[in-house]
């Protein structure tokens, strides 16, 4: 019985211990975690809108949407972050627009997981840069082994097909998403 | 202290307690019986888990105390007062524990034994040749030159000779018994390591067949068993030595014509003379120069 | 050793002593490794004959590579050296024709060096890798340098060669079928021994008709495709036909030559109908929802693992315990 | 024509017509005689008689020691020259008696030869048949020489259906079986009649292999009018003469392992111990010679002979005009399963079935490689064992895994260690894991 | 048809074993022979699901409403841990001979990374409930997969002469590289 | 250095290399896997799991006395565990980028068998200085490891090493080495040839004995008695 | 399924009436295994197993016995496969087909879920201790020494 009564009160206490320590370092920590997380987002932000100078949260869709504004305040698009599959598992992505949603400023890959030197070359510029300026409508298309013809095409990456091919889908799943909701908000 | 802060510890502590309750009534339900004695062998020994005994670390190195696979002074970290603590709990004595070696009885090496008229084709094992007529030597008793006795050693305690017979290396030889077990004709045997005479043939076979075979088979005349006042008994055609009675004060070693039964270093000896390895020889001449062939 | 000794053996030649039996068959593992070689030229040669001379020093790298890596492996662990087995000039050769046209010659010895040390020679040598070292190699390359390895050239005999995608690959992101005589002959794009069905049908029924490969691997996974491939595209109008797996790719080339590897596959009758459907299972299942044109490659390692588990679980009933 | 037969086996070379049409020959009693007291499967014999003795031909020297042991009888009159160990042609030296031909001295008489009385094989009781069959020191001659007393005597409660005899010889170069069907098929008839009687049954079948058609139709028309004897066919396969898998080629049977065929309701009995009993009732002959192919390509002349048991397998080959100049290894048994000799001392035995001296050539072997896993050992196992994987755990010592998987099941007919293109000599593996498990059952 | 992805994209594209590393360690130590090593995954697996039950709803009933999320490790390392110890308790209580059958050949490893691994998985991915266990079961088949086929290759290694250098971990790594490879065949599928 | 010095000196030493946790005991494999895709980050996870191990070390053995060794280990995981949220709290605070790059890999710290196991074999036995130098020594090894596996994958991985650029452009890298089944094989591989080096070394020095000892064993039995 | 054997040395520390304890000596197995420190008995790293002993082998021999692996298979399958699967069920029943809404709908899933494990667990337990019995015991088949 000894033991037993040695045995609660010394994991109470170490649980007890280790609770209020942490809290107190949470309770330090927490604020520049936060800050951290919102500073990575703003980045984000404005690398897919290079123009903007501030930018709102949209709160009439369930999902992060921020509405860019220049320096005066005018709205001069949409930056949101969008997920879905890729070669390896998720990607997740910051999408930017124009107002009109029909043309794409820019996009930023957040989090991925797809082969290293392979698939993540979606990161960089070559395929990325394709989406500055490009067009959405219908939707944003993709071919394969030759430069883009059309405004709204973007060239797959050699041997990323699949990685190249997600990238467009996030996209579209995304704008379609955005546009039905903007439409029913009657947001413009 | 707020509220974050209570709660968190309200959460923690809560489940440092139920946890702990949980593991209570675990103890009591799973408690392991364990051998009493490896325990206390456990404790008495230094618990640095060092491994430098050899063993997985000092709950490993009891077992094998208790087992008696080790001696209790095999713990180099603990020194002589470990050792005597756990001999104390074993009830037997720490530093009495004898150096045991492996001993190959047989001295028919290619030069003494007679080989057969065939050349043996197949796997050279000792295991193997041993189905296939015996090898190419003519005794079914001696040593095959195989070589089994060898590989099965992790301490690298046993080489073969130049005249392919295997020697065992004291110094690396811990006698655990792997090459008793792996020679196919038993010639390999566990001996404390100070005894110096033995008899080194296992040889079944009449004096005349035995005299053909090899020239330092036994060949059971008797001569030794006759002086030894029962130190050396006759068995199936096979001098024995019956170690509790052995003098070898009393043997006629000059009387033996094949020197079956000799001393250990005269088996050696014969056999270095025996080699033409001038390399074996001058080794001997450099760590002993006096000893010279 | 006899009391009697009556006369001597009469010619006086020393006997021969071993155990029986003491009759042997004619196959050796060097006769049975120089005939799969033999059985590779077919492919060696409509290689060279669809994407031009330049690829024999491909399959030469190949193979000087593999046995060189052997022999120095050997050579440095102190055991006898066995080149010339010629089992690590098939892995060689197997490597030098599962890379495609003008592949990087350097990344091709890099292959052929890991294939042979990393796939054959730490598991002990001959005789106990677990993997087939030439897809291990050819594995690690695709592993290394995913783009090279998937830059195709189409067959033709001109020196400048144009970038073409293989008939799976078009499939699978063009939705182009390649008909089926270029399959057959060989006039498509893809690795070097592998295009041309008519190539890697010789050597495989060389070897089937000698005996050296066991028809029952080749036999199950066409099977297999027919089975899995045929549901498939029974249930599903988008996936390709049956015959096209067949033909397109490496799948005959894999399934006469890969498969049918005695080290890597099972031993026993049952176990390589199971290797052998197992493998097409996995290719279709890789082909038709995976995120690769060809898995015959993967599917091969894949089912290489599950091996030691299907000849333990296909272990023929003894003699007298039930029928067999 | 489809010739019945068993799953797996192995085709060696046949090489029988180096002495399939040597009829048989009587070669001349030996200048010495080494009667190993153990010829047999069991008890070796008790001698009878001491160093010195003068014995007469046909005379027991040696009685059985137990019931599953044969008496041994002097195939010559002559004097013991000596009781010890003696070559012997499963390699390792064994108690034998030595004899020498004896000149009578002045004043003396050689003992006559002895023969046991004649009986007649149409009214003999069973009794009487098992009773002489043990007295005449029969062994089974198909290789293992059991005493087939023993095997006449079937335990009770055993069903019995069928008698099967052996002609199979798969063995290649053999011929002796051969050579009795086509010269002495009456007496085989005759000793099948006795062993069906012995055991009460009414089956006969005379198995042989697709390769001696001459020998196929002498039995045919031997057994011709005759319903309940037949005359099967059988494919030419390696091991087809096993006891297991003539069974199961004859009527489909499968005997099980650590089974007999008596358990399965057959008897199986080899052309030559059918002629030996036949011989023993009806001439009243104890086993005392013993037919033997002595063939091969290092022997310059292959016959197929009647010895006398004991005679040194030198004088043999001697009387087959001595050994080839590339001689290189003297078999005595079948190459499959037969033991080389390392001392052309040993005698031949009761159940000697053949001497083969292959020549250089023939047993030259490749080396030795790395194991492929092909799965040929495998396809060719009759047992359905797996041979190369039961060989890599006896030669790692992994003996409780070999035990699993079997490996006593084996019967070390060669066929993994032929058909293996590596070369392993599965077999001596095969033996030592064998071995080596019996060992460890024996400790348990 | 999100829960097969799932179930899926843990057992073969991103095998916990072969992808993430984890349960590494008895993934080299108790793969040696398949008798032990498949029981074992389907022990794992069995924790793995009640695991994934268990942290998901302490994280989204306690941990999230009170603003704790901090704890993670702290709470699932004992939760994990006590789980483990109270399965095991359960276990020989309800069939003593079973537990003796398995008994020390089948330790439940307390601190397996893998069964922490698959709960903070399940957080990072904000997985909901159902995703988690299917994520849980597709894990735990993972494993068990891995290491099975680990354990048949390499008793088939016991018998082969794999140089002594290489014996134990190194070859064991070494094969579960190829295994990674053979694996990588699988990827891409999580797409369908 | 007297013999206590020695000793403490070795507490630090073996876990460098004699016990190296990776090479020798074959711990903490999943970190040493996951995050040496480039050598800084191998180092990052070291020094954290460092950090952890010499922490919870300190604590456990100042209280080893006070703990009922029912709840031993949960004790342990509990003071583990409690480190290691610091530890991520604090990266988080504070190098996010490292964080993000080491992923779910920092809480894994608490199931490191490493630490569990430092803290079981010597910590719950030995004074907190001892058991500090003993887990520096545990950390030191580990970061050696860590670093050098990480290097290497980084090398042919990437042509560079802790980010500087080391090989041509010309040469092209290998990906496999930055994917899981490259970390297998090196890994592997490393381990191999290491205990190769090991073995050699072993022989040498039983060939030293053989060469010493035969003759010696049976010359000077001879000494003592003359036949 | 069929599992191989696996064979296990250790030393006997009590005998009753056909069965043996045995202490299993950590042997090279566990020694190599990096999950030892971790092996199930909290306050030991010893291990004890019940084996059946045909021998009658004495305290302190030394033994190998074997352990059937199907035997491990069926255990593994009795006690974790079929509760798998039970709680899978449980739980995609209480998800998708039946929601009481009183409660979060995942804890009466997790409800759902446990308690047909908890009944099988206990049937087990009412029905296991009479039938599984030593039919799963490990056999001990060799002796291998006695300590003097």
């Amino acid at each position: 019985m000894k033991t037993i009564i040695a045995m609660l009160v010394t994991l109470t206490i170490i649980g007890v211990v280790s609770g209020g320590g942490l809290a107190m370092i949470s309770g330090w920590a927490a604020p520049l975690i936060a800050a951290n997380k919102k500073a990575a987002t703003e980045r984000a932000i404005f690398l897919v809108q290079p123009e903007a100078k501030q930018y709102e949260a949209v709160a009439e869709v369930p999902y992060e949407l921020y509405r860019v504004l220049d320096e005066g305040g005018q709205p001069t698009g949409y930056s949101f972050p969008w997920e879905g599959n890729g070669f390896q598992g998720n990607i997740r992505m910051m999408i930017g627009l124009t107002p009109d949603l029909a043309t794409i400023t820019a996009i930023e890959v957040l989090e991925q997981v797809e082969t290293p030197g392979l698939g993540t070359m979606i990161l960089e510029d070559p395929f990325r840069g394709q989406f500055n300026g490009l067009k959405t409508e219908p939707q944003v298309d993709w071919v394969k082994g030759a430069p883009p013809t059309k405004e709204n095409e973007v060239q797959t990456i050699t041997g990323a097909t699949i990685s190249s091919k997600a990238i467009v889908d996030i996209v579209n799943d995304g704008l379609a998403r955005l546009r039905t909701d903007l439409a029913q908000g009657g947001d413009k | 202290m707020d509220l974050n802060i209570l709660i968190a510890i309200a959460t923690m502590g809560g489940l440092g307690f139920i946890f702990a309750g949980a593991l209570a009534i675990a103890d009591k339900k799973l408690r392991v019986e364990e051998n009493p004695l490896i325990g206390k062998v456990n404790d008495a020994l230094p618990g640095a888990n060092c491994g430098a005994c050899g063993k997985a670390g000092c709950y490993d190195f009891a077992v094998n105390v208790v087992e008696g696979t080790i001696s209790p002074n095999g713990c180099p970290v603990g020194g002589q007062d470990t050792a005597n603590e756990v001999a104390a709990l074993l009830g037997i004595e720490a530093g009495t524990a004898v150096k045991i070696v492996a001993r190959v009885l047989c001295r028919g090496g290619n030069i003494e034994a007679a080989r057969k008229m065939v050349e043996y084709r197949g796997p050279q094992s000792c295991a193997t040749m041993d189905l296939v007529s015996g090898g190419s030597k003519m005794c079914q008793y001696g040593c095959m030159g195989g070589g089994d006795c060898v590989d099965v050693c992790t301490f690298n305690a046993i080489y073969l000779g130049d005249n392919g017979l295997p020697i065992v290396v004291d110094e690396l030889c811990t006698g655990c018994g792997m090459c008793v077990k792996a020679c196919p004709r038993d010639i390999i045997e566990l001996h404390p390591a100070d005894r110096e005479v033995f008899v080194f043939c296992k040889s079944h076979d009449d004096p005349k067949t035995s005299k053909e075979v090899c020239e330092v088979a036994c060949t059971g005349c008797g001569i030794c068993a006759r002086k030894s006042d029962g130190g050396v008994v006759l068995s199936d055609g096979l001098a024995v030595i019956q170690w509790e009675n052995f003098d070898p004060e009393k043997i006629p070693f000059d009387k033996c014509k094949t020197s079956a039964i000799c001393y250990l270093r005269d088996a050696f000896n014969q056999m270095q003379e025996g080699t033409a390895d001038a390399d074996a020889q001058k080794l001997a001449a450099d760590v002993n120069p006096e000893q010279k062939n | 050793m006899s009391s009697v000794t009556v006369t001597e053996a009469p010619t006086g030649q020393e006997l021969l002593l071993s155990t029986s039996p003491h009759l042997h068959s004619r196959w050796t593992t060097k006769q049975l490794m120089w005939f799969v070689v033999l059985a590779l030229v077919p492919c060696v040669i409509s290689s060279v004959v669809y994407f031009g001379f330049y690829q024999l020093v491909i399959i030469t790298t190949a193979v000087v590579f593999a046995a060189g890596t052997e022999a120095l492996i050997q050579y440095l662990t102190k055991k006898p050296v066995t080149i010339s087995d010629g089992s690590a000039v098939i892995t060689g050769l197997l490597l030098g024709l599962i890379v495609p046209p003008y592949f990087s010659p350097a990344f091709t010895a890099l292959g052929a060096v890991f294939a042979i040390a990393v796939g054959k020679m730490v598991f002990g040598g001959l005789g106990y890798n677990i993997f087939n070292p030439a897809l291990v190699g050819r594995a690690f390359l695709q592993a290394a340098f995913p783009v090279a390895i998937t830059t195709w050239t189409i067959p033709q005999f001109a020196v400048d060669a144009v970038s073409k995608a293989t008939p799976l690959a078009a499939f699978k992101f063009d939705n182009v079928v390649t008909p089926l005589t270029p399959l057959v002959v060989g006039n498509v794009g893809g690795s070097l021994g592998e295009t041309s069905a008519i190539a890697v049908l010789i050597g495989g029924i060389f070897l089937l008709v000698t005996g050296v490969a066991n028809w029952r691997i080749p036999a199950a996974m066409i099977v297999g495709m027919l089975l899995f491939g045929g549901v498939l595209w029974l249930l599903d109008p988008a996936a390709p036909d049956p015959v096209f797996h067949i033909f397109a790719g490496s799948f005959l080339f894999a399934a006469m030559f890969m498969a049918s590897d005695y080290v890597s596959s099972p031993v026993t009758g049952t176990g390589m109908w199971i290797y052998g459907l197992g493998i097409s299972l996995v290719t279709v299942l890789i082909r038709v929802y995976g995120g690769l044109p060809e898995g015959v490659m993967y599917s091969i390692l894949f089912m290489n693992a599950f091996v030691p588990l299907i000849n333990r679980y296909t272990q023929p009933k003894l003699f007298g315990e039930g029928k067999a | 024509m489809i010739f019945k037969t068993f799953p797996g086996g192995v085709h060696p070379p046949e090489e029988k017509e180096l002495s399939e049409h040597c009829a048989f020959e009587r070669m001349p009693a030996p200048s010495i005689v080494i009667l190993p007291l153990s010829q047999h499967l069991g008890k070796q014999a008790r001698p009878l008689v001491e160093k010195r003795a003068v014995v007469a031909e046909g005379q027991v020297v040696a009685e059985a020691d137990g019931f599953i042991s044969a008496p041994v009888h002097s195939p010559i009159t002559g004097t013991v020259k000596s009781i010890g160990r003696e070559s012997h042609s499963s390699g390792y030296a064994r108690e034998a008696l030595v004899i020498v031909p004896t000149e009578a001295k002045e004043g003396e008489t050689l003992p006559e030869p002895q023969r046991l009385p004649a009986l007649d094989p149409a009214i003999i009781s069973v009794a009487d048949i098992r009773a002489r069959v043990k007295e005449a020191g029969i062994v089974g001659q198909g290789g293992a020489a059991f005493p087939t007393f023993v095997k006449l005597t079937p335990p009770e409660g055993k069903q019995i259906d069928t008698v099967i005899l052996n002609g199979c010889e798969c063995e290649p170069y053999l011929t002796r079986d051969d050579r009795f069907m086509i010269e002495r098929p009456d007496a085989i008839i005759s000793g099948l009649q006795l062993i069906m009687r012995a055991l009460g049954v009414s089956k006969g079948v005379v198995g042989i292999e697709s390769n001696k058609p001459q020998a196929i139709a002498s039995m045919e028309s031997a057994v011709a009018g005759q319903p309940d004897l037949s005359v099967c066919a059988l494919q030419t396969k390696y091991p087809q003469g096993a006891e297991k898998m003539l069974i199961k080629a004859v009527n489909g049977r499968e005997v099980p392992p650590g089974k007999l065929p008596l358990d399965v309701g057959v008897v199986i009995q080899n052309i030559g111990t059918a002629i030996a009993i036949h011989d023993a009732i009806a001439h009243g002959e104890p086993s005392i010679t013993a037919a033997l192919t002595v063939t091969g390509r290092g022997i310059r002349n292959p016959k197929n002979l009647i010895v006398p048991v004991g005679t040194p397998l030198s004088e043999v080959i001697a009387y087959c005009g001595g050994l080839t100049e590339d001689a290189a290894k003297v078999v005595v048994g079948g190459p499959m399963m037969g033991v080389a000799q390392h001392d052309l001392d040993a005698p031949v035995m009761k159940a000697t079935s053949g001497i083969v001296i292959l020549t250089q050539d023939e047993v030259r072997r490749q080396e030795e490689t790395a194991c492929l896993r092909c799965g040929k050992c495998i396809d060719a196992c009759p047992l359905h064992l797996l041979p190369t994987r039961l060989a890599r755990l006896a030669q790692l010592g992994m003996i409780e895994e070999a035990e699993r998987l079997n490996i006593t099941t084996c019967m070390e007919c060669g066929s993994c260690a032929f058909i293996c293109p590596a070369n392993i000599p599965l077999v001596q593996w095969l033996r030592l894991g064998k071995q080596r498990v019996v060992h460890m059952q024996r400790n348990r | 048809m999100e829960l097969i992805l799932i179930f899926v994209s843990a057992a073969l594209v991103n095998n916990f074993v072969l992808a993430y590393f984890l349960g590494i360690c008895p993934f080299i130590g108790v793969s040696n022979k398949l008798s032990s090593a498949f029981p074992m995954g389907l022990a794992t697996t069995f924790v793995m699901v009640l695991t994934a039950i268990v942290t998901w709803l302490i994280y989204h009933l306690v941990l999230v409403p009170y603003n704790v999320e901090y704890l993670q490790y702290v709470s699932f390392i004992l939760v994990v841990a006590s789980l483990v110890q109270f399965v095991e308790m359960v276990i020989k209580k309800v069939s003593q001979p079973l537990y003796r059958a398995l008994g020390i050949f089948l330790p439940l490893i307390t601190t397996n990374c893998a069964i922490l691994g698959l709960a903070l998985f399940i957080v990072l991915k904000e997985y909901s409930f159902v995703e988690g266990i299917f994520y849980g079961v597709g894990a735990g088949a993972g494993f068990t997969l891995a290491i099975s086929l680990m354990a048949g290759i390499r008793e088939e290694l016991e018998l082969a002469d794999v140089p002594a250098a290489f014996r134990g971990a190194p070859i064991t790594l070494i094969v579960a590289g190829l295994l990674a490879l053979a694996f990588m065949g699988f990827a891409g599928m999580i797409t369908v | 250095m007297s013999k206590k010095q020695v000793s403490l000196f070795n507490d630090y030493t073996k876990g460098v290399w004699d016990q190296n946790p990776v090479f020798k005991q074959v711990l903490g494999m999943c970190p040493a896997l996951a995050v040496t895709v480039s050598a800084m980050n191998g180092i990052a996870m070291a020094l954290a799991t460092t950090f952890v191990l010499v922490f919870s070390s300190f604590i456990i053995s100042l209280i080893r006395k006070l703990i009922p060794s029912q709840v031993r280990i949960a004790s342990y995981i509990v003071v583990i565990a409690t480190f290691v949220t610091i530890v991520d709290l604090v990266m988080r605070a504070q190098f996010p980028e490292l964080s993000k790059e080491l992923g779910p890999y920092i809480p894994l710290i608490v199931v490191n068998c490493l630490i569990l196991g430092r803290q079981e074999a010597f910590s719950s036995k030995n004074n907190p200085f001892r058991s500090v130098l003993d887990a520096l020594g545990m950390g030191t090894g580990f970061l050696i490891a860590l670093a050098s596996l990480g290097a290497i994958r980084e090398l042919f991985g990437s042509r560079s090493i802790l980010g500087v650029q080391l090989l041509p452009d010309a040469f092209e890298p290998w990906l496999i080495m930055i994917l899981p089944a490259g970390a297998f094989l090196t890994l592997g591989l490393m381990m191999g040839g290491l205990n190769a080096m090991i073995l050699r070394r072993k022989r040498r020095e039983e060939a030293d004995i053989l060469s010493k000892h035969i003759p010696k064993t049976y010359v000077a039995a001879s000494e003592g008695q003359e036949v | 399924m069929r599992g191989e054997d696996i064979y296990e040395e250790g030393i006997v520390l009590s005998v009753e009436s056909g069965r043996a304890t045995i202490a299993v000596a950590l042997g090279e197995g566990c020694e190599e295994c990096t999950a030892k420190l971790f092996c199930s008995g909290n306050a030991t790293k010893q291990n004890t197993v019940l084996v059946r002993d045909p021998f009658g082998v004495r305290t302190g021999d030394h033994v190998r016995f074997v352990v059937h692996g199907e035997d491990m298979f069926r255990a593994s399958f009795l006690l974790y496969g079929i509760p798998l699967l039970l709680i899978l069920g449980g739980v995609l029943v209480g998800t998708y087909l039946y929601d009481p809404g009183m409660m979060p709908n995942e804890l009466w899933a997790f409800l759902l879920g446990i308690a047909p494990a908890v009944v099988y667990y206990m049937l087990f337990f009412l029905t296991g201790q009479r039938t599984g019995g030593d039919s799963m015991m490990p056999d001990i088949v060799l002796v291998q020494g006695r300590r003097e």
